[in-house]
């Protein structure tokens, strides 16, 4: 690289506080929120000054939320746990299905290859309200409403056009001698792909699995649609503190808190695989 | 045998698994052919095309169409390009770099639904952190997603704020998995680094830059979210989507044909773009690695 | 328990012992009052149980869906006296809110079994009976074998009654002719004003009395209160826009929404009355409406106001009664008044939504659900509701006289009572019934907030819109 | 028996056949080097050996059996890759263990098999070493070692030394012979590098169009080749192609060479009035200052010293160049530029056909009846 001059660096450092400012701004208010009253919440003009409180958190922990109407149970641990659940299972899933998918169609030139591709993209592109419907009336039928299975199935429409796509590039960057080398050494076809292609395409992977985890674990109308309460993720179980009697901000901020931190945890872990992808060098033939 | 047969049998299983998905969209091609509106079960008939033939002389859905490539283009741009900005910066793999990279995804990890809410409240103009810190630098009176003139862009912000990260994480990944020698043998030769970046990396980032593209182009002609949450579509129909159109025609009007032949609209649109992304992209990787 | 702590409740609710002389004497004797409250309803229960067999459905179960709200959170306190009453299993899915009516949608468009009952407004039952998702409750309500002799039907509003009734057929009258009962009538909203008395009693302001003193208090508060603005009303882009404050104000000064035309329905919006209306109306949110209105919900109406950032509301009364306690900083500061915008009128027409109990056709459990829903809208659990949780407003006649539950409203929330008395009469709902009235309303709100925003002239805004309601009634044939 | 055998190997991508009908056979031990131009298909070759691609038409024998469709695991060849193509994300002992490891055995059989061959490729103290830490020469050898580790019965190796410097070029040049022999594998090494070719191969099959134009040892090559192209391949400076027509006079023929003339006997009578190419391998070509019987008058224009010899532009008298070289000190009388005279051993003159650049021997029989 070039060499960075005291001006260049100065400037990085303040293009680079700008960007912290903006997307990390909102999340630490998000994040003071958490620990303040709705009444501290609503004060004109906001301020950052306030008496933190735990509340909220022990609310939501619990299970009980105190409110003008007195006690009220609520479920948001369940969420989370839903959250986790289906989000974890739906991106195994597609893991299992796109992994090798996106591997046939980085390594071979196949008949139909580019289209059975692009089918599997197009799924992406199906707004989900389009099929919502039909789904519903098939998943009534077919006995998946309502199921963890019906919904890590319908999560694949999310999970695996993503995987199947960014995973394909990297398999791509592969140099095939590095397997062929492997196969002649006298490894069979799957030892060669868990050995070689697999831990060589790990950034991507990586990079695939935590996007496809995020965007499963945002999503709410599959489960809103096709699965009971006791099935709905934290993206609904947060709405439930927007209640008849005002939204609890304080409750919405300390969910939106515990609900980032799985998938924060995730992320520093592939974190790690995020900074190998360099460290192996150029993996170009 | 094994070698003609292998890529069907790693393909097929994911194909398999999502075919199933074509029958519910079958069936919903099937309705949008249909005059087909639960709260009307007898007047339920085989119109063919009529829904779609009513989208041409309706000024609501070319609104629509405009509003949503609009959006499309703006999110998508805008978020390539600062994206793209960030990455660069974070490109030098390090503690404090990787560290703020995964910091940075903190907003793609607040599910839009719930952030939009607390953007909400961020640009309440009473007890709005964000309007009291924009009335500090003299725009007293700024509405964001409520006026007219300002809704679109508080949308595209929150937008920018949600998914910007999720480019920037691509294409960190891209350029950090790039060959060395090039740059090396740029940096000796000392080529300026503009014509660097223009001629070295962005080539050879654009696979990857096209990746991202074509995902986020997806997400955000489908943008419900985020608008819905804010403004409803709203003020007036300034923010009209599709998905939010269809949304409303579905949930609300329980107007299942209109709202299937909306989303085909959609669909299609959709279609086309991706299609021609994937294109370009096939044909950059063919001549990045030529073929062996 | 105990047979003394039993004939005690006996003995109450015989009407031998008013309910102060109970808890005393439940007290004496060791029992602590939460637990007073739940003996309390089991032995109101256990009357109700006299000469009826309740019993009949015992070990069916019915399902619920539910909104998040404080009616279901009232019911789920008092669950357990149905169970027993009936020995019928309740389960139940909450949802909250922002998400409920999606839920139910999706949960009866796919015809799903799942859900025996569920929670509607009056107004979703427009879509829902035509589309045959929905259960007429006349055949329950008056089949002497399947209703309890004290249900006492009558004892519900009558305009509520007539309002959650309907043939139908488009634009036919609530509670007319053939009328079908597509739900029951559960708790229910009216729509007058809450101020801030802090505010009004600092400026020397009284609540507004007709449509013009309303826009020069709202003024008078955004210029001179130092802060909160003058009028909280909602603005989103949604039918719930449209059916509060501004369709009650617009009913009053002789508007309609749709009328009826040689056996059709046409648009009303574009009237002289309308246009007037509408004008002052618009108006009266540039000058003195909150900034951001056009994504103002419930939500934002009611947190303004309990945060003392706007100085009245006009919108649903219990929205006003919610933000007068909890952690709201105005807690305590709030009260009430009915509203007649329009001088001339004889009373108040306030809109209002009931929230309401609707059966599933796709049940299977029919009658086991209309025994939870029948107790659900009992008088007992009426009472029960409205003593001590928020269950209000009721429904029932029976209620509203009930002294302790009038006590315990005029001493926290001043003018409450009044205001519900002042409108009661004419209360009801004032849309035409028409399955397109989602579709109408969420549009006519996208013209107001064009007409706020001066996107277009509040005249020209109408004209669009009536011509627009009638291309989609003419070509919905209605 | 034959190690190796190809019969009639055709291998096409798309519609560009690379290899067309091709054969060829190696014995036990032998090192057979594939040599020619790049784009020749020289690796697709040893691909197909290998099973990373099959054949189109045509038989692979390994050991008497054919190996069609059998999947390069089962193969049991080694193959050194030119760019190497080591395991990124693994040390170079892992790299070299791979081929024991699938092969089965204790770890500590393994650990000792993979210093054993390390030690004797001197990449010993490198072993815990990622092939990104590791030099160019360093991946090279351990490449080299991974291929032989296993003792395979037919080693592939693939321009091995084409991405190192020329140092180690050299060095492993001198080195190869012993291991190669050492391992008693049967060897295919490709290279476009005729020294290379020449000091490896026992035999050089030279590859050409799809086909093998010749395959014979190196000195059979380099003295006799079947063509004018596989005589261009081979030589620095490159044999001297003088264009000319042979003449019949006098009972025996000789070469018109642009104005000059060489006597060519009596064998090449079949061959007389052909417009031919003389190919005069530079060191061929001795030079004096003095005129001899049968040496052409030439000019010499320039002298470059190269590695230990020195080569000679000339012209002849019509200013054709040609290059002659001779040893540095042999050549010290002939470094004058100006007029001298070159004579040309007879025995070291190739004669093809201008027309198809073949070979045109002479006719040894003819060549009695002088």
């Amino acid at each position: 690289m070039h060499h960075t001059s005291t001006a260049e660096r100065i400037l990085r450092g303040f293009l680079l506080t700008l960007v912290l400012l903006f997307f990390l701004f909102p999340i630490f208010w998000i994040f003071l929120m958490s620990f303040q009253t709705n009444e501290d919440i609503l004060r004109i003009p906001p301020s950052l000054f306030f008496t933190p409180t735990l509340e909220n958190y022990i609310a939501l922990i619990s299970g009980r939320l105190s409110t003008v109407a007195g006690d009220l149970d609520i479920a948001f641990m369940r969420n989370l746990w839903n959250s986790v659940l289906l989000s974890s299972l739906s991106v195994g899933v597609a893991l299992i299905l796109g992994v090798p998918a996106a591997y046939a169609f980085a390594r071979f030139k196949f008949r139909l290859g580019e289209n059975i591709a692009f089918t599997l993209l197009s799924f992406r592109f199906a707004p989900p309200l389009l099929v919502l419907l039909p789904l519903s009336l098939y998943f009534s039928e077919l006995g998946l409403s309502d199921t963890y299975l019906g919904l890590v199935w319908v999560y694949q429409l999310i999970a695996l056009p993503l995987i199947l796509w960014i995973v394909r590039g990297y398999f791509e960057d592969i140099s095939p001698d590095i397997e062929n080398a492997y196969r002649i050494d006298g490894h069979s076809w799957a030892t060669t792909f868990r050995k070689i292609a697999i831990p060589l395409a790990r950034p991507g992977i990586a990079a695939a699995s935590l996007l496809a985890f995020i965007f499963c674990w945002n999503n709410f109308v599959f489960a809103l649609v096709l699965a009971s309460a006791d099935k709905q993720p934290v993206t609904v179980g947060a709405l439930a503190f927007v209640t008849a009697s005002g939204i609890q901000y304080g409750q919405v901020a300390a969910a939106i808190v515990l609900s980032v931190t799985p998938t924060l945890m995730l992320a520093l872990y592939a974190q790690r695989y995020l900074v190998e992808g360099l460290s192996l060098g150029a993996v170009k033939g | 045998m094994f070698r003609r047969a292998l890529p069907y049998m790693l393909s097929l299983p994911a194909l398999v698994v999502c075919i199933g998905i074509l029958i519910p969209f079958g069936t919903a091609v099937y309705y949008s052919t249909q005059r087909y509106n639960l709260s009307f079960p007898q007047a339920r008939a085989f119109i063919g095309l009529e829904n779609y033939t009513d989208f041409l002389s309706d000024s609501a859905f070319w609104n629509t169409i405009e509003v949503s490539l609009l959006y499309t283009f703006l999110t998508v741009t805008l978020e390539l390009l600062l994206g793209l900005g960030i990455a660069l910066l974070l490109r030098k793999p390090g503690r404090f770099n990787n560290m703020v990279s995964i910091l940075l995804l903190l907003p793609l990890m607040t599910a839009p639904a719930i952030a939009a809410l607390m953007w909400k409240l961020m640009t309440n103009p009473n007890f709005g952190v964000l309007s009291y810190l924009i009335g500090l630098i003299g725009f007293d009176d700024f509405r964001w997603a409520s006026s007219p003139s300002s809704a679109l862009f508080t949308v595209v912000l929150v937008d920018m704020w949600v998914y910007t990260p999720f480019i920037m994480i691509l294409l960190l990944a891209g350029l950090r998995s790039l060959p060395r020698q090039p740059f090396e043998a740029a940096e000796l030769d000392g080529v300026p680094r503009s014509f660097v970046f223009f001629r070295i990396t962005l080539p050879m980032l654009m696979p990857y830059i096209i990746t991202a593209t074509l995902f986020r182009l997806l997400d955000s002609i489908q943008q419900f979210d985020i608008i819905y949450a804010m403004t409803q579509g709203g003020p007036g129909d300034k923010l009209m989507v599709f998905q939010v159109q269809s949304y409303l025609e579905f949930f609300q009007y329980t107007n299942v044909g209109r709202s299937a032949a909306l989303l085909m609209v959609l669909w299609v649109i959709t279609y086309v773009l991706s299609n021609l992304f994937v294109k370009h992209w096939l044909k950059l990787r063919e001549r990045a690695h030529g073929h062996a | 328990m105990y047979d003394r702590e039993k004939d005690l409740f006996k003995s109450y609710t015989a009407g031998k012992m008013s309910r102060r002389e109970l808890i005393e004497k439940s007290l004496k004797l060791g029992v602590a009052a939460g637990t007073a409250n739940f003996l309390l309803n089991s032995a109101s229960t256990a009357a109700m149980a006299a000469d009826f067999d309740w019993m009949k459905h015992k070990g069916k179960s019915v399902k619920l869906l539910l909104n998040k709200h404080p009616y279901a959170d009232a019911m789920i306190a008092n669950i357990d006296n149905f169970k027993s009453l009936t020995g019928v299993e309740v389960t139940y899915d909450i949802f909250p809110e922002d998400v409920y009516f999606d839920k139910v949608t999706a949960a009866l468009s796919s015809k799903s079994s799942q859900y025996d009952a569920f929670m509607t407004g009056a107004y979703q039952t427009w879509q829902y009976g035509p589309a045959g998702w929905i259960a007429d409750m006349n055949e329950f309500i008056s089949d002497p074998a399947k209703t309890s002799p004290t249900y006492d039907w009558d004892d519900v509003l009558p305009g509520l009654r007539a309002s959650t009734a309907w043939s139908g057929v488009p634009g036919a009258e609530l509670g007319g002719a053939d009328s079908k009962q597509w739900c029951i009538p559960w708790g229910f909203e009216l729509n007058n004003i809450a101020y801030n008395r802090k505010i009004f009693d600092k400026l020397g302001l009284a609540p507004p009395q007709n449509m013009n003193e309303m826009m020069e208090v709202a003024a008078k508060i955004t210029k001179d209160a130092g802060g909160p603005y003058g009028i909280g009303v909602r603005g989103s882009r949604s039918w719930a826009t449209i059916h509060p404050g501004f369709l009650s104000a617009y009913t009053n000064f002789g508007g309609k929404d749709l009328k009826q035309d040689g056996g059709k329905l046409r648009a009303a919006m574009d009237s002289a009355e309308s246009k007037a209306f509408t004008a002052q109306w618009v108006k009266m949110i540039q000058d003195s409406g909150p900034k951001d209105w056009a994504t103002y919900t419930w939500y934002q109406v009611g947190t303004d106001l309990g945060a003392g950032a706007s100085g009245m509301i006009y919108d649903a009364d219990i929205l006003g009664y919610f933000m007068n306690g909890g952690d709201n900083k105005e807690a305590g500061n709030l009260a009430y008044a009915s509203f007649k915008a329009n001088p001339d009128a004889p009373t108040p027409t306030s809109n209002v939504w009931i929230w309401s109990l609707a059966m599933s056709n796709f049940s299977k459990e029919r009658d086991a659900a209309w025994y939870f829903m029948q107790w659900a809208s009992s008088a007992d659990h009426g009472l029960f509701g409205a003593r001590k949780m928020d269950f209000v407003n009721p429904v029932r006649g029976a209620v509203w006289k009930d002294q302790e539950f009038r006590d315990r409203i005029a001493k926290s929330y001043p003018g409450y009572i009044e205001q519900y008395e002042a409108s009661a009469p004419d209360a009801k709902i004032y849309f035409t019934p028409q399955p397109l009235f989602s579709t109408l309303t969420t549009e006519w709100a996208a013209g107001l907030q064009k007409m706020v925003t001066r996107e277009v002239p509040v005249d020209e805004g109408l004209d669009q819109l009536a011509e627009s309601v009638n291309r989609q009634l003419k070509s919905a044939g209605l | 028996m034959t190690a190796l055998e190809l019969n009639g190997i055709s291998k096409s991508f798309k519609n560009d056949e690379v290899l067309s009908g091709l054969s060829l056979s190696a014995e036990q031990g032998e090192t057979v080097v594939i040599f020619g131009p790049s784009g020749t298909g020289k690796t697709v070759l040893l691909r197909l050996i290998s099973g990373i691609y099959d054949p189109d038409d045509g038989d692979i024998r390994l050991s008497g059996s054919s190996v069609i469709g059998i999947a390069p695991e089962r193969r049991g060849v080694g193959m050194a890759f030119q760019n190497f193509a080591l395991y990124p994300h693994m040390e170079a002992a892992e790299n070299i263990a791979s081929p024991l490891q699938a092969r089965g055995g204790t770890s500590a059989q393994i650990a000792e098999k993979v210093r054993d061959i390390a030690s004797l490729l001197k990449i010993d103290h490198v072993l815990s070493h990622r092939p990104k830490e590791l030099s160019n020469g360093q991946k090279q050898r351990t490449a080299l070692a991974r291929a032989l580790v296993a003792g395979p019965k037919i080693l592939l190796l693939d321009d091995p030394l084409r991405n190192v410097d020329a140092k180690l070029r050299f060095e492993m040049r001198l080195e190869l012979p012993r291991l190669l022999r050492e391992f008693q594998s049967t060897t295919l090494y490709v290279t476009q590098d005729y020294k290379e070719a020449m000091a490896l191969g026992d035999r050089i099959a030279v590859l050409l169009d799809g086909g093998f134009a010749q395959v014979a040892t190196p000195e059979d090559i380099y003295r006799d080749p079947v063509n004018l192209e596989v005589a261009k391949l081979f030589g620095d400076p490159t044999i001297n192609l003088i264009p000319g027509r042979i003449v019949a006079a006098n009972g025996g023929t000789h070469a018109d060479l642009a104005g000059s003339t060489i006597d060519l006997g009596a064998g090449y009578a079949h061959a007389a009035g052909r417009e031919i190419y003389a190919g005069i391998r530079p060191e061929a070509i001795s030079i004096s200052q003095t005129a001899s019987e049968g040496a052409l008058p030439v000019e010499l224009i320039a002298v470059t010293p190269l590695n230990e010899r020195v080569v000679m532009l000339l012209h002849l008298a019509d200013g054709t160049e040609f290059f002659a070289s001779a040893p540095e000190e042999g050549a010290a009388g002939s470094r004058e530029h100006g007029p001298a005279f070159a004579s040309i051993d007879p025995a070291a003159l190739l004669i093809f056909a201008r027309d198809s650049g073949q070979r045109i021997q002479p006719q040894t029989s003819n060549r009695q009846t002088v």
